[in-house]
């Protein structure tokens, strides 16, 4: 009926729904968008890259896409503009199986670590190591591609990097898989944004009123789901069931447990960001490349 | 008399990669209505010939005239036998009238009476690989001469017929085209067939196809074996000898 | 008949206890997963698979080939009649085989989207090649001399095509079909994760990053179901269009 | 000879202007970058490109294209010999293409690491199937009479399959050729996306996650190339091999 | 007295799907050195005896019996010429060499002689499809008998050549089968043929082929036009216009 009046927009998620989106999945089922005028579509990538590429093409309104990542694109000159960061500091840990024993970062010297083929995870191990004290030149870095897990299931690398804790991590434990981690944040890593809600130059300047609104619904959601995360994470997996793609709940649980801590710490709010915090991520994105 | 219907014209033409002529300064003249044979040793040019007059080949020098209108009908029957293996062979049969638009079934009404007097019944439905040697080669001439053209090209067309079943045929072929005042050029490598149809015989003694020696028949219909063309069988085999040693 | 299949399914049979022996083995699930479990698998999502997924995947697969074919024969036959025609798209073609879909992913979205005809467009690209080089090799393979034969017929160009050329170059577009179905329904599953709802290759992506091993493997029996039924019309219409071949052997 | 490359070459050119024209006015280089921007980014990357990622690359092509046609000829030939070997192996090959390649990267990172076989087994999978297919079709279209002339010459097996099988099934391999030689390219190029350390593809993907647009197409255009060097090959050889086919036209 | 090469035992034959039988209860003596021929109307079951002889059909009933080896050289010339057009003329008269596992070189050795015997001088390097007619037959007979075979089965081996060149390849093999000592049966539409080169002719009058009626020659090469060549012409031709009408 009214959803003629809705202005129609698209928000691409960063990978398939997870925990991490349940606040979005809340802000749509309780009806929050709609109370701000917004009709929104939720679109999932094919690539990594295509959150940062299709909003900037300004074929998608939004996204959710990963600090360094914005950083990059926006010194390639993609008109990129972060609204607000979602998870605060990195989800991407240096996994291995637990019998490997790895300490401390150092202890990865002389071995093999596999990594998606984005070279951000190269700078990450690399100020991890050194700080340590160790030579990243002895690590061997592979390119496995897209499939992780099975790189230490099957042991053909001793550790990965790439993964995240709130997803790898819980699903290779519901697996059978004992997985010890490393975080980067304990080894110099800055503690970037793992994941950004993200638009378009464009949007941010003529319908700046849709991205505010957008982002009330946003945080509106994200209030909810804090105070009642259970029936929250209900909402996601229900929405999932009924497409199809059952999740698996105590995974999904665990996940979000994690997050939570991740989203909003004793000092900076839901959302809240400060170019410093920037500035200080470019200069570290800087420094660490060959 | 009869209308000139094709004229060739100082005619020369010479393979590709080839360096002599297989058909050098040729004229020949067809008049309306008549049977010409053409005689003259393996691989003289005699179909190159055939391959001329349906313009498959374009000759280097010399002409070919349609005199009286330009869209003659044309039947053809290559030398080999050129069914196509994918088509029964009452299929093949009706493959010129289906060019020509006729409607398959009429067409098929249209091939079924020849089928018994060129002693193929039965075989309709077969595949060409299930035929014998001569059977093909009736098969192809019935192919050439279904379309209902005015002139009729054969490229030895009884070859591949024991002595029996080609006498009926060339008395079929002779009647017919009487009766539908065809004109028609066979190829052929048997003397008696060329003595016992032709109204004009050119005898080729060998390649270049050029000059020829032409003997004209007026016996009448149908021949026995007489003086005449005993006296001509004669002259053919001397001409073709003369070049054979 | 019944003989002559024996000993294909015996094999068959060993092969699925083969690998039911070796998932067992090597016992991690998400790897290799068993074919029981796949059974399993399929049966539990029955409904899912079936109603929602495979609907889906079957349309960009039927749309898709529908296009491919019709498409890649008129491509191959303006480069069988025009020498041309041949000379400037051929390049082109096999250029466009090269480039690996993913990297053209963000312009397939720019230009169609998130509807089906982003899936339709990969599985387009990925099934077209075989079929024009096919169908244009069958038809540059139709014998000179029939040809010349249908010239003296005076045959349109028209009935030449339809009455020579098809049923010559019949047996090599066969050949491209033989190819390009299979591939259709991977390019399909590849169009799938460029962005999609539902579809056998995203439920199985999805299920990937679920570590789920049947889950994976259960939609891909039944791309496979697709690809092998495809196989086989067109095996059976080559049997009988290319009856006259072999008649008894 | 010149005149008849004009047209083409007019062709390319018109299209390269109006590439660069829409990628102009577009002006999102990170999606589609312009001719120019990714010559200028060839040019760049020359040697990084020419001498470090093309032969990585080319060596997957090649062995795996090397072990596609020799197992690709070996199983028609088995195939055609023995109809039980057609009956167990054909469906499986159908299957074999069915399967997302992406589903199986977990097996073929247990089977052979991070090596370079994972890359080659890709290739392989993803080529064998249009080699076998038009193999096996070219051996079944070998004519019946000539068999059997064969036959009542008493030909050995495999004088019989040199002198008559070869060549009378040689369209149908080179047409199976022609298809399989751009797919080995993208084939290679995806294997390294399931893991690598140099390669096109490998470089290409990386330059995804930079957003640098000419550099994600620079290497895809030496791709492009060897796929179109090996067709060219292909065609030659045809050109030679079947020289008495159309000898004057 | 000469060996019997080859017995023919109550042979019958039916090709699948037909209902009935193309040769039936046939018998029949092949002696060695013995020049044999056959006379049948098209289509009665000539090649088929051909492609038994060869084991390119299986008999349902009856037996071949080769009595002094069993692996004796058969050459065959099938009707149809069926040249490998991706070989070049020598390429294809040398194939049975080749099989034989001689050298290339040998090979084309041998071969050369034969060319110009064949009026096929010059044409060693052109592909069939630049051949004509009567030129493919030739090639497709100097590679029937090339191998060096004893026995020879040739399935029309002259049809498609002209009168001159026709007496002259009859010559050629009516020495060559009397030199080596030959064992041939002939295929033939040509009753003259037939004449002039066999010591005994089977005439068949119809399909199946089952009765014959045989008749032996004596007459010394070479054979000239004689009484008794014509008294047999006229019989067979009366075997065979028998059935006829
Ligand atoms: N396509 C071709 N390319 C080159 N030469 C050819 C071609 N076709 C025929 N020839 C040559 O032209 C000459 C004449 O050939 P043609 O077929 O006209 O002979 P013909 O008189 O019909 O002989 P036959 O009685 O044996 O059929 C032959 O020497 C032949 O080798
Ligand atoms: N493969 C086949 N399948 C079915 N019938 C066949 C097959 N080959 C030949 N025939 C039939 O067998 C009969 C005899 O054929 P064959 O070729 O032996 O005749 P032929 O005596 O050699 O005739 P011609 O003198 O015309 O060559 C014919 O009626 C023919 O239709
Ligand atoms: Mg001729
Ligand atoms: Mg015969």
């Amino acid at each position: 009926s009214d959803s003629d009046s809705l202005d129609e927009v698209n928000i691409m998620l960063d990978w398939y729904p997870n925990a991490v989106h349940t606040f979005l999945y809340v802000a749509m089922e309780n009806g929050y968008f709609e109370e701000e005028g917004l009709d929104v579509n939720i679109i999932f990538p094919a690539n990594p890259t295509d959150p940062i590429n299709l909003t900037a093409a300004g074929e998608l309104d939004f996204a959710l896409s990963y600090q360094p990542d914005i950083i990059t694109s926006q010194q390639a000159g993609l008109p990129i503009e972060a609204v607000a960061p979602i998870v605060r500091s990195p989800l991407n840990h240096v996994m291995f199986l637990a019998d490997k024993d790895f300490k401390s970062p150092r202890d990865l010297e002389g071995k093999t670590v596999g990594y998606p083929g984005i070279p951000l995870n190269e700078q990450i191990l690399k100020t991890m190591v050194e700080t340590d004290g160790g030579d990243f030149s002895k690590v061997k870095m592979v390119d496995i591609g897209f499939e992780l897990g099975p790189a230490i299931m099957t042991e053909r690398t001793d550790a990965i990097i790439g993964a995240y804790i709130n997803h790898e991590y819980p699903v290779l434990k519901h697996e059978g898989y004992d997985i010890n981690y490393l975080n980067p944040t304990d080894y110099g890593v800055p503690p970037y944004y793992e994941l950004v809600l993200i638009t378009n130059e464009q949007m941010k300047n003529e319908q700046a009123e849709t991205v505010e609104a957008f982002w009330r619904a946003a945080e509106k959601g994200y209030q909810t789901m804090k105070e009642d995360p259970e029936e929250s994470l209900g909402l996601l997996l229900a929405n999932q069931e009924q497409a199809n793609f059952p999740l698996i709940e105590t995974v999904e649980e665990e996940s979000l447990s994690i997050l939570l801590e991740k989203m909003e710490t004793d000092n900076e709010a839901f959302g809240e960001q400060s170019d410093e915090h920037w500035s200080s991520i470019t200069e570290w994105l800087e420094e660490t490349k060959e | 008399m009869s209308v000139n219907l094709l004229e060739i014209r100082d005619l020369t033409f010479t393979y590709p990669k080839k360096e002599i002529p297989t058909i050098q300064r040729l004229n020949m003249v067809v008049r309306e209505g008549d049977f010409l044979s053409i005689l003259a040793p393996s691989g003289a040019g005699k179909s190159t010939i055939f391959r001329l007059l349906t313009e498959l080949e374009r000759p280097q020098q010399g002409q070919i005239l349609y005199e009286l209108n330009q869209d003659i009908q044309i039947g053809y029957m290559p030398q080999r036998d050129l069914l196509l293996e994918w088509r029964t062979v009452l299929d093949n049969v009706t493959l010129p009238l289906e060019l020509k638009g006729v409607q398959k079934k009429k067409a098929r009404g249209l091939a079924a009476p020849y089928f018994s007097d060129f002693g193929l019944e039965g075989t309709q439905e077969h595949y060409p690989n299930e035929l014998s040697g001569g059977m093909r080669q009736r098969v192809s001439f019935l192919r050439a001469i279904i379309g209902g053209c005015r002139v009729l090209l054969l490229d030895e067309p009884f070859s591949a017929l024991d002595a029996i079943t080609r006498l009926h045929m060339q008395d079929w072929l002779q009647e017919m085209c009487q009766k539908l005042e065809l004109t028609t050029i066979l190829v052929t490598h048997d003397i008696d067939e060329a003595l016992r149809l032709s109204d004009r015989i050119f005898v080729f003694p060998s390649t270049p196809l050029a000059e020829y020696e032409e003997i004209t028949l007026a016996e009448p219909h149908p021949r026995r074996e007489s003086k005449v063309l005993v006296d001509h069988k004669q002259r053919i085999l001397q001409t073709l000898f003369m070049e054979a040693r | 008949m019944v003989k002559k299949s024996l000993a294909p399914t015996l094999l068959l049979l060993l092969l699925l206890g083969m690998w039911e022996m070796i998932a067992a083995l090597i016992a991690k699930p998400y790897l290799i997963p068993g074919p029981v479990a796949i059974f399993h698998k399929l049966i539990e999502l029955n409904s899912t698979l079936m109603f929602i997924h495979l609907p889906a995947t079957l349309e960009v697969v039927l749309i898709g080939l529908m296009i491919s074919t019709v498409g890649g024969v008129s491509v191959a036959i303006l480069m069988h009649r025009f020498k041309v025609v041949e000379k400037a798209l051929y390049p082109l073609l096999v250029v466009s085989q090269t480039i690996p879909i993913i990297a053209l992913a963000p312009i397939f979205v720019l230009w169609f989207g998130y509807s089906i005809w982003s899936k339709v467009f990969v599985t387009v690209l990925i099934t077209f090649f075989p079929i024009t080089v096919n169908t244009f090799d069958g038809l540059k393979s139709t014998p000179k001399e029939l040809r010349e034969l249908f010239l003296t017929m005076k045959a349109s160009p028209v009935a030449m095509f339809f009455k020579l050329y098809v049923p010559s170059s019949m047996p090599s577009f066969l050949s491209g079909m033989k190819v390009a179905i299979p591939l259709s329904v991977v390019g399909a599953a590849i169009g799938e994760w460029l962005g999609a709802e539902a579809g056998l290759g995203y439920f199985s992506r999805r299920m990937m990053t679920q570590f789920d091993g049947p889950g994976v493997f259960a939609p891909i029996v039944w791309l496979s179901l697709i690809g092998m039924t495809g196989f086989l019309l067109i095996t059976l219409l080559e049997r009988y269009l290319l009856r006259w071949r072999n008649q008894h052997d």
